[in-house]
């Protein structure tokens, strides 16, 4: 898929992953998320590899998938608070509840069961579920799919926020995200047969 | 214990929006339980030794048929990933499913049985002792079961593929909870019998979870 | 941790060349044993004083049973293999040893019915080992389906590795369970024969067969091995669109 | 012959057995070495095979 690929993000940058589709984006973003075994390489956290505790690097980790893991027969309600009690073992806080559901004009929709919702609103629980955990390190994977204009705006402001408060943001993205000062990397350019275009490094 | 709480209640609470899937698994139970008496005959005391057999494969037919939908609900709608990547280990993730399935399908089993025993002619001590094995027995199932249903995550036959993996694992269960029936008529002790369907059940307790964590990580793959 | 054993035949290549070498000797080794083996079984060997003529089955009876338990041990040691050390030529392995295995509980199956006809009458006996036996072929039809079960071949190894893992841990468990409920409802059978107290007479023809199907399992093993890595180049090749 | 074809009259249990585990096991043998035959010519025309990859 790619190899002798290699990259660094310091605390409060975002990495936007681009290249055509099949170039491996999702797979780096899974390989990052330790879903998917690499072959070779190591993934290291402040200098030390997070394999030694996986547990610590997942606890880091939001994760934002092709699927929007939303159940058909929950409540919007039910779901996002489901999650948060799996990934934080208790409620949210008041005012990350009720700021995260304004963002992503929720609050209507919070009674409603997920098999009513249309793509769009899927999208926007899952980027909710995403901004109530308290995770460091955001892997998004084409977070703008099925997004209105204005559901991308309030998209581009969670990541600011995320990234201004000291968070890490890798994104795979069809260049529908724009953000100023992000590194940017063309996973295509590291195609398998070894061709290795420094450009990529822009 | 909070996080494998709430996985465990947010199971219930979908099982309990789809109170039909359950009730499919167990109209089953009792429909293959009572296609026996059609086959066989209608004489009360040869159903009466068959009973207990005829019961038990029911009860592992119906949990078969409930499990191949455990985890692929969640394997489809990206909920799996999110579990994966969540703080609680992906053993107690799968236990958690498992105890939600004992709960939506081994108990309500149990507590069915009885009323089939009637159907068979059982006296009341018959009856009891297979409750209770049932009852002891069906963690187990859900335990193999869901072993299965992860190890056969996104299989082109899974369900038919289930219940050949799991059937063959699971003959000391049905052997065991038989024999406790079959032990009172016979007049000497179920103890024995309970204390192994108990240690089959300790030692699927201490394998299957093992196991299933690792199906379920190559099915996130 | 690689053990040094198991790491010189990890590279499938090596692996190729080493099996090239041994298999033509393995091929005729095997032909030797099983001809002489059979000359004895049916020639030699005499007849025993309570069953006359029929004990002669036992000699590819008792065989197959040793043989397809200890091959569904060596699939969980592949199937560890490959979970634990991510040993790429155990998957491929494991796929060329199951179905050798079933055959040969298969054959145990079919030579046990044919010998328990003559003494109990029936075709078949729900016999503590005949009854294992049946479902350890189930174990192997599991693995087998498992392995193939899916569109990723290396997904459908791994998955029927956990499988082979979990049903070696239950083997003992199941042969337990069936020897117990045996005993339930059956007074002791009366198959007495795997005892240590056999004649040499009967022994020596029993050994060399049970040789004879070893060397059969180790060369179809290497055989179908080498077929399976064939398959697997294949099947990345054709992914690759080489 | 005739004893030996009898096996004291169990000949038709001894023989059968022995018969289908010969047949079973010479059977997967020969469909073994097909397969192998077949995919090596696979490889071949493919240009895949130890001789091809060595020549590389």
């Amino acid at each position: 898929m790619f190899h002798d690929l290699g990259f660094e993000v310091a605390a409060g940058r975002a990495l936007l992953l681009t290249g055509r589709n099949g170039a491996g984006k999702s797979t780096l973003l899974r390989v990052l998320a330790l879903l998917t075994p690499a072959q070779r390489g190591e993934i290291a956290w402040d200098g030390k590899p997070v394999r030694e505790d996986a547990e610590a690097w997942r606890a880091r980790l939001a994760w934002l998938g092709h699927a929007d893991a939303v159940k058909g027969d929950l409540t919007v309600r039910e779901t996002l608070e489901a999650a948060q009690w799996l990934c934080a073992g208790g409620p949210p806080s008041r005012a990350l509840w009720d700021g995260v559901l304004a963002r992503f004009d929720l609050v209507p929709l919070l009674d409603r069961p997920g098999r009513y919702l249309s793509a769009g609103q899927h999208r926007r629980v899952a980027l909710a579920r995403v901004a109530l955990s308290a995770a460091t390190v955001w892997l998004l994977d084409e977070p703008a799919a099925a997004l209105d204009e204005a559901s991308r705006q309030s998209l581009h402001a969670a990541i600011t926020d995320h990234l201004a408060a000291g968070g890490i943001a890798v994104i795979a993205t069809h260049g529908d995200i724009v953000l100023p000062g992000a590194l940017a990397l063309d996973v295509g350019a590291f195609t398998p047969d070894g061709t290795v275009s420094l450009e990529a490094w822009a | 214990m909070s996080r494998f709480m709430a996985l465990v209640g947010r199971d219930l609470r979908l099982a309990w929006r789809r109170p039909g899937d359950a009730a499919v698994v167990l109209a089953f139970f009792v429909l293959a339980a009572s296609l026996f008496p059609l086959g066989v005959g209608p004489a009360l005391e040869t159903l009466a030794r068959i009973a207990p057999g005829v019961l038990w494969v029911a009860a592992l037919f119906a949990a078969m048929l409930s499990l191949d939908r455990l985890f692929a609900d969640d394997f489809a709608d990206g909920t799996l990933e999110q579990l994966a990547l969540a703080p609680l280990p992906l053993e107690l993730t799968a236990l958690a499913k498992c105890l939600a399935h004992w709960i939506v399908t081994g108990l309500p089993l149990a507590v069915l049985s009885p009323a089939l025993g009637l159907l068979f002619g059982l006296d009341a001590a018959s009856i009891a002792t297979l409750t209770a094995s049932l009852l002891l027995g069906a963690p187990s199932l859900s335990l193999l079961g869901g072993l299965g249903a992860a190890l056969t995550l996104g299989a082109r036959r899974g369900g038919a593929l289930l219940s050949l993996l799991v059937l063959p694992l699971a003959v000391p269960v049905l052997i065991f909870g038989v024999g406790a029936v079959e032990a009172l008529k016979g007049g000497d002790g179920v103890l024995a019998h309970f204390a192994l369907l108990g240690a089959f059940l300790a030692g699927t307790l201490a394998i299957t979870p093992w196991a299933m964590a690792a199906a379920l990580r190559q099915a996130v793959e | 941790m690689a053990m040094p054993s198991i790491h010189f035949l990890a590279n499938p290549a090596r692996f190729q060349r080493f099996s090239a070498r041994i298999l033509p000797w393995l091929g005729a080794l095997t032909a030797l044993l099983w001809a002489s083996g059979l000359y004895m079984a049916l020639l030699v060997a005499p007849p025993d004083y309570q069953q006359g003529e029929t004990v002669r089955i036992m000699f590819v009876h008792v065989p197959a049973a040793w043989w397809s338990m200890a091959a569904y041990a060596l699939l969980a040691g592949l199937g560890a293999a490959l979970l634990v050390w991510r040993h790429p030529l155990a998957a491929l392995m494991a796929r060329a040893v199951a179905p050798v295995g079933a055959a040969y509980a298969l054959v145990c199956l079919v030579s046990g019915s044919f010998w328990g006809r003559p003494m109990w009458g029936t075709w078949w006996v729900w016999d503590a080992r005949l009854t294992s036996m049946l479902l350890l072929f189930f174990l192997y039809l599991g693995h087998i389906a498992l392995s193939r079960a899916f569109d990723d071949s290396e997904r459908g190894d791994r998955a029927a590795a956990v499988l082979a893992l979990v049903g070696v841990v239950n083997l003992p468990v199941i042969k337990f369970s069936v020897d117990w409920w045996n005993t339930l409802h059956q007074p002791a059978s009366v198959m007495k024969l795997d005892g240590p107290a056999i004649h040499p007479s009967i022994l020596t023809p029993l050994l060399v067969m049970a040789a004879a199907y070893l060397a059969l399992l180790v060369f179809l093993v290497l055989l179908r091995t080498e077929t399976e890595i064939g398959r697997r180049r294949l099947e990345t090749a054709a992914l690759t669109g080489r | 012959m005739g004893g030996f074809l009898s096996m004291g009259g169990h000949g038709a249990y001894i023989w059968p057995a022995y018969g289908i585990a010969v047949a079973a096991l010479g059977g997967l043998l020969i469909w073994s070495l097909r397969a192998r035959a077949k995919v090596q010519r696979e490889l071949q025309d493919r240009g895949l095979d130890r001789r091809a990859r060595e020549r590389r």
